[in-house]
């Protein structure tokens, strides 16, 4: 009896689904573009003084009027942003890991960094200038200090849920503890780090804005709080939007960076699918 | 002009139609003529300019007086001192609207709700005002609401009347489409409050060590606030090029409601811009001693020192 | 068609895109309802990919895979598959890990709740039936390896599956605990109307259990020839020292050979 | 050749260590008294006054000096947070799991959020003032939108990072999409969940705190602020640190929660040893 | 003591604190240097146990391990380990998995940065010697069971260790590719001045290559009888068509099946 003495199944219709048209790469569009829709109806029919909410489409002619300072002032944001976010990155992965180094560290230091994130930065920001003058350095500053936290937990659970299978295969070879670090523990807490810059990118922004509210000459939270004094909302939600844009824009480096490093760990089917 | 000596100065706000004095003084030129090289930046509010230039962190700044008055009776040691007045009236104001049944007398807030930022230079003097002006506050409900929120939630009715300064207020809530007739300003210097307002500070340990930079600052000042009164347009420019979000013809109205209110008064007319009276001031401390708690015996010589001021003709406004 | 519960026929599966690996290639394959089929092959040839196209779990770039006559494009919900590696749910005790298949399959669920203890009851006796009395209340990582492919085995046997797809079960066991599974898997499909698969590179399990030995060439795997063993039921483990069945199973070893070599 | 032949082997001393004293417990204490410390003497020795940064012996004078009105506004702001912070909990961990679900909504949602929380909340308090009234309401809502993020990033990182092979056992069953999502998908997030609680509980409090700068009439962010103007700074650190002991406290409650729940994650020896 | 390399004397290990599982309890072993210990026993005995206190991954609560005549009291660092479950890094291709072990041992990975290729090399021949050439660029998830089993093999050659300890390391694989990697070890044991213990299920195997094979009771496990195996080295794979061969495969098997009974 050969295997090919098969009785002859229905029809072997090659699998071959009609190529649907692929809606993902235009989906972030078609949400945000609802939200607006939404939001420039809601306004409109809701009556809300421009003052109070002004509609997108009032926004748009905000951006417009005011593109040359609005330009100035993201860049500088953004510049801010970015040199806080990348401290909070390398420092928080650098705590993150003495705090899954050692068991002490972690409970001495663990708490008290707790409680100083319950503290409101926007707190911390005078001490700032106190010592650093207002503008550049303090913003970068409270980037910084608001930004490494959720990196740090990411980055700590990320090493303290590592199965210890995994462990002792570079245990079993009389590996140091910085070796397991390295070999291991990095690696491993990739998708956790990464997890974490998402959180952390969206709070160096918070951080550098409110320290221009402070204490700046410029940067959009100057801008917005310069605006706001004179009620200029329009204005103020430009910034608004403006720091969302940047927001995202560095989201989708992330993501980039994201899918390039830990493809591994992202092998899922069924989730997000 | 490399030689130009550097000056760190805050404001206490951003640069709006008020400072045009200091725009001015820069884009006329009157700094460099003094040999000076001065930066301003923006601040976070009257309060927060005192411990900037106490530290050293900024030479000079531009705060509230009463402020630093409460500062020293905290800490008499610390190096800072007021060296010449600008705002010679401070408008402190509690602000109303008529719809809402408030008037120009202050016995009509008696049963009201009012609005305080609680960081609020206006609200901090509200128990010296209560005394001074007799009023019953038994029913009056205080609301705790942020700057954000002041004028849109009088705006809105939610609360009758707020504190703050007279001019940003009333400014503000125009632009919230409230009716000029609707407004009520009671100005609390209308009603027995005689207090100083802002005023240029110094740290004193800079001054000692540049005794001549500090009278060229003022020297330039002077000029520049002359200027401002002189050309209120030309000053409102400048505080635009300075800051350009802003809309000319507002900052116009609102420079010109500060000279009027704060900056020329008529005090200012007759003696000239930036000295006090020091019989006025320690009567002032005595006021702030019932509204802030002032404690310590702290006399108007702790807190103001005039040996930096050009000369009076100088210092006369046109 | 008639009986045959599954059928595969003339499959491509490509892993990773169009220059992945080609795992199997012209696979054609018919298991009858009731049937005990067992797959050898070399290592790597694509058993597991067969077990995994036969559930459904992977959806062949070419050609048709049928279960009880439907055309398989996602997992089929009348099996119980034990997987290579024992997939334990590591937040679950052992028994809970058991126990899991009665709270997904729709028959099972909906008396879960009510009927809870006699389906523990199953599950442990389950787990005594393969030397793991006593072992439900601990997690899958305090168990040894052996344990804890046992206890996979109970995992794929608790519903009880019209279709036990198994994938190299009993691989880390040794020879007696391999036997006495040996006796109650062919017990279990004696006793009830099971149709089972079973990958195995043990020659003497593939020959002492199944009705028909389905031999896989080398990578990309394909079914080379398909051996009918004669040997009537109920057997018992003493047929393993008949001759015939020494022949039998040194026959399927050359098979073997030659389709390594063929590669 | 039996196993007992064996040639003598060193005496076999039974390896019982001597029972170290156990510092575990303690270094939460440690730590906090020596930041205490190093604070304390790097105030009295570079003589800053106690109006821009108190030392902490004045500071525990203000608590003792203020304590009933620390007390009451404490346990305003716990209670604000602690409500935004389930709110969070909830909406967060739903958020999470609909973002993991489809691909669809994570490419439409996700940088809408990102950009959200890129925006600082203390530009929405306002708006939330002048629907909700001021006081509980804004605070608590606050709180919820600053700490939900978190939450939502870690819980879909989580979901999107789960082995294919733990997966394959429901689906392999026929199991549904939200059979695999409830039985595979949540326990497996879990460790990502707990790690985000924490980062998601510093939050809220800054959340709540901010908006009770803004408009409240109690709580610890009204009672800094009016302390603030007062130049009573050693009554705003004294905030500043009930803060963070509060911050400190939930953060052990959730420590406590996620040992109980996610001990199967942690048996790495090394880590955290 | 002389030339003994592992030293087990009466050792108890039981897992998770006082009322734990008892995994081996009395256990005594001796490995000669340059031995091949084979380790038998039934499942859940304790083999893989005795494999982790030997090179320090476990510290028994009670009794003495030596390696080399040092007390073991943390991991030792002369040891390849192939575990029973192939834990290959996730986020490492085959080749990178394999290669791990120069990074870590001191001797090598002074060398590694300089002699990359040659280690590469190395690294690419021991995959070819196990039947995956070309395999090196996928990554372990990438490959079947008894492919990620043999890569495991290579990590535990790759640095040349000088104790091989070997946990089931073919379960996984077809009588075919068993019997070349039996004939690989059996090589390297010759070749160079290497000590290898290997727990296995498959007795023949442990016959074939071992000087001495351990027979293990059921949990708590301790060694019953330690088998010298006489065949002369070097060993054909037609030894065991040798009756002689069977008749000592069969009295293990008497052995461990009395094991299971006395547990
Ligand atoms: N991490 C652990 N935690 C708790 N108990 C464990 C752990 N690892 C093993 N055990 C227990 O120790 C005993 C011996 O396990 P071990 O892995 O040594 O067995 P084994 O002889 O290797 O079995 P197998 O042949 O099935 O691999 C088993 O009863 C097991 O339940
Ligand atoms: N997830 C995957 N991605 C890419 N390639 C894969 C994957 N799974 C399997 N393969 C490849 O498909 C081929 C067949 O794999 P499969 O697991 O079916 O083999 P097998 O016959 O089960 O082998 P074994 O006996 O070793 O378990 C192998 O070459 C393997 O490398
Ligand atoms: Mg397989
Ligand atoms: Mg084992």
């Amino acid at each position: 009896m050969s295997a090919s003495n098969t009785t002859p199944a229905p029809t072997a219709l090659p699998v071959t689904p009609a190529k649907k048209f692929d809606w993902l790469p235009l989906m972030p569009w078609i949400y945000t573009i609802g939200l607006f829709l939404i939001w420039e109806l809601g306004v409109r029919l809701s009556g809300v003084s421009h003052t109070i909410m002004p509609a997108p489409s009032r926004i748009f002619e905000a951006i417009i009027q005011y593109w040359g300072a609005i330009q100035r002032h993201s860049i500088q944001t953004l510049y801010t942003t970015s040199v806080g976010f990348l401290m909070a990155v390398v420092g928080g992965l650098a705590l993150g890991l003495l705090i899954g180094w050692s068991r002490m560290i972690y409970a001495g230091l663990y708490p008290l960094m707790v409680g100083f994130n319950a503290i409101p930065k926007v707190a911390v920001v005078p001490i700032l200038v106190i010592w650093f003058g207002i503008g550049t350095v303090p913003a970068i500053l409270t980037a910084f200090l608001i930004a490494f936290f959720p990196i740090v937990v990411n980055v700590a659970t990320g090493l303290a849920t590592i199965e210890p299978e995994t462990e002792d295969v570079l245990r079993a070879l009389g590996a140091k503890k910085m070796d397991i670090m390295l070999k291991v523990g990095i690696p491993r807490s990739m998708p956790y780090f990464f997890g974490s810059l998402k959180i952390a990118i969206t709070l160096a922004f918070v951080g550098s804005v409110i320290s221009e509210t402070v204490a700046a000459n410029s940067g959009l939270g100057y801008m917005m709080s310069a605006a706001q004094s004179q009620f200029n909302v329009p204005l103020v939600w430009a910034g608004l939007i403006m720091l969302a844009v940047e927001g995202i824009a560095m989201y989708a480096l992330m993501a980039w960076i994201e899918k390039r490093t830990t493809g591994w760990a992202h092998r899922s089917q069924t989730m997000a699918g | 002009l490399g030689q130009n000596t550097p000056v760190r100065f805050t404001l206490d706000w951003r640069i709006e139609g008020p400072a045009a004095g200091f725009m001015l003084a820069q884009a006329n030129g009157h700094f460099a003529d003094e040999g000076l090289d001065v930066t301003f930046d923006v601040g976070a509010g009257s309060v927060e300019v005192i411990p900037r230039v106490a530290t050293g962190t900024y030479d000079m700044g531009f705060g509230d007086i009463n402020s630093l008055i409460k500062f020293l009776d905290e800490d008499p040691d610390q190096p800072i001192k007021a060296i010449m007045m600008i705002y010679e009236t401070p408008t402190f104001a509690v602000v109303g609207r008529r719809s809402l049944g408030v008037t120009e007398d202050p016995a009509s807030l008696e049963g009201k709700t009012l609005g305080a930022p609680p960081p609020d230079g206006a609200f901090a003097q509200w128990p010296a005002f209560v005394e001074a002006s007799g009023i019953d506050t038994s029913d009056i409900t205080i609301e705790s609401i942020g700057f954000p929120v002041r004028e849109p939630m009088l705006a809105q009715g939610d609360v009758d009347a707020v504190f703050g300064f007279a001019f940003s207020v009333i400014l503000n809530l125009k632009a919230q489409g409230i009716e000029d007739e609707d407004i009520v300003p009671i100005l609390m210097a209308d009603h027995g409050l005689d207090l100083y307002g802002n005023a240029i500070m110094v740290n004193t340990d800079f001054a000692e060590a540049n005794p001549e930079v500090v009278k060229g600052m003022l020297r330039a000042l002077a000029k520049g606030f002359a200027d401002a009164v002189a050309d209120p347009r030309q000053g409102a420019e400048a505080v635009v090029a300075a800051n350009e979000i802003l809309d000319v013809n507002i900052e116009l109205e609102r420079l010109q409601m500060a000279n009027e209110m704060n900056i020329n008064t008529a005090y200012v007319q007759e003696n000239g811009m930036g000295g006090v009276d020091m019989d006025r001031l320690n009567s002032a401390i005595e006021q702030l001693k019932l509204s802030i708690g002032i404690q310590s015996d702290i006399s108007a010589a702790d807190v103001f020192d005039a040996s930096y001021l050009p000369p009076m003709e100088e210092r006369m406004l046109p | 068609m008639g009986a045959s519960l599954v059928t595969i026929d003339n499959v491509d599966m490509r892993y990773g895109g169009a220059d992945g690996t080609l795992a199997v290639s012209g696979l054609n394959m018919v298991v009858e309802r009731g049937e005990f089929a067992a797959v050898v092959g070399p290592s790597g040839c694509g058993k597991s990919t067969l077990m995994k196209l036969v559930t459904g779990l992977h959806i062949p770039q070419q050609g048709l895979v049928t279960v009880a006559g439907i055309h398989v494009t996602k997992p089929v919900s009348i099996v119980g598959m034990a997987f290579q590696n024992p997939t334990m749910l590591p937040w679950r005790t052992t028994l809970d890990n058991v126990l899991l298949p009665l709270e997904i399959v729709e028959r099972h669920r909906r008396r879960l709740r009510k009927h809870k203890k006699e389906y523990v009851e199953k599950a442990e006796h389950l787990l005594e039936t393969v030397g793991l009395k006593g072992f439900g209340s601990k997690y899958p990582w305090q168990l040894s390896g052996g344990m804890q492919q046992r206890a996979n085995l109970c995992r794929a046997l608790i519903h009880e599956p019209e279709l036990l797809m198994l994938d190299e079960p009993f691989g880390a066991l040794d020879a007696f605990t391999r036997e006495e599974l040996w006796q109650v898997i062919r017990d279990l499909h004696a006793s009830q109307d099971v149709t089972i698969v079973l990958v195995t590179h043990d020659l003497r399990e593939a020959v002492f259990l199944a009705d028909n030995v389905h031999v896989m060439s080398a990578r990309p795997g394909k079914i080379l020839k398909v051996h009918k063993i004669g040997f009537a039921r109920p057997r018992d483990l003493s047929v393993m020292y008949e001759a015939e069945f020494n022949d039998v199973v040194q026959g399927l070893r050359g098979e073997i050979a030659d389709a390594r070599a063929v590669a």
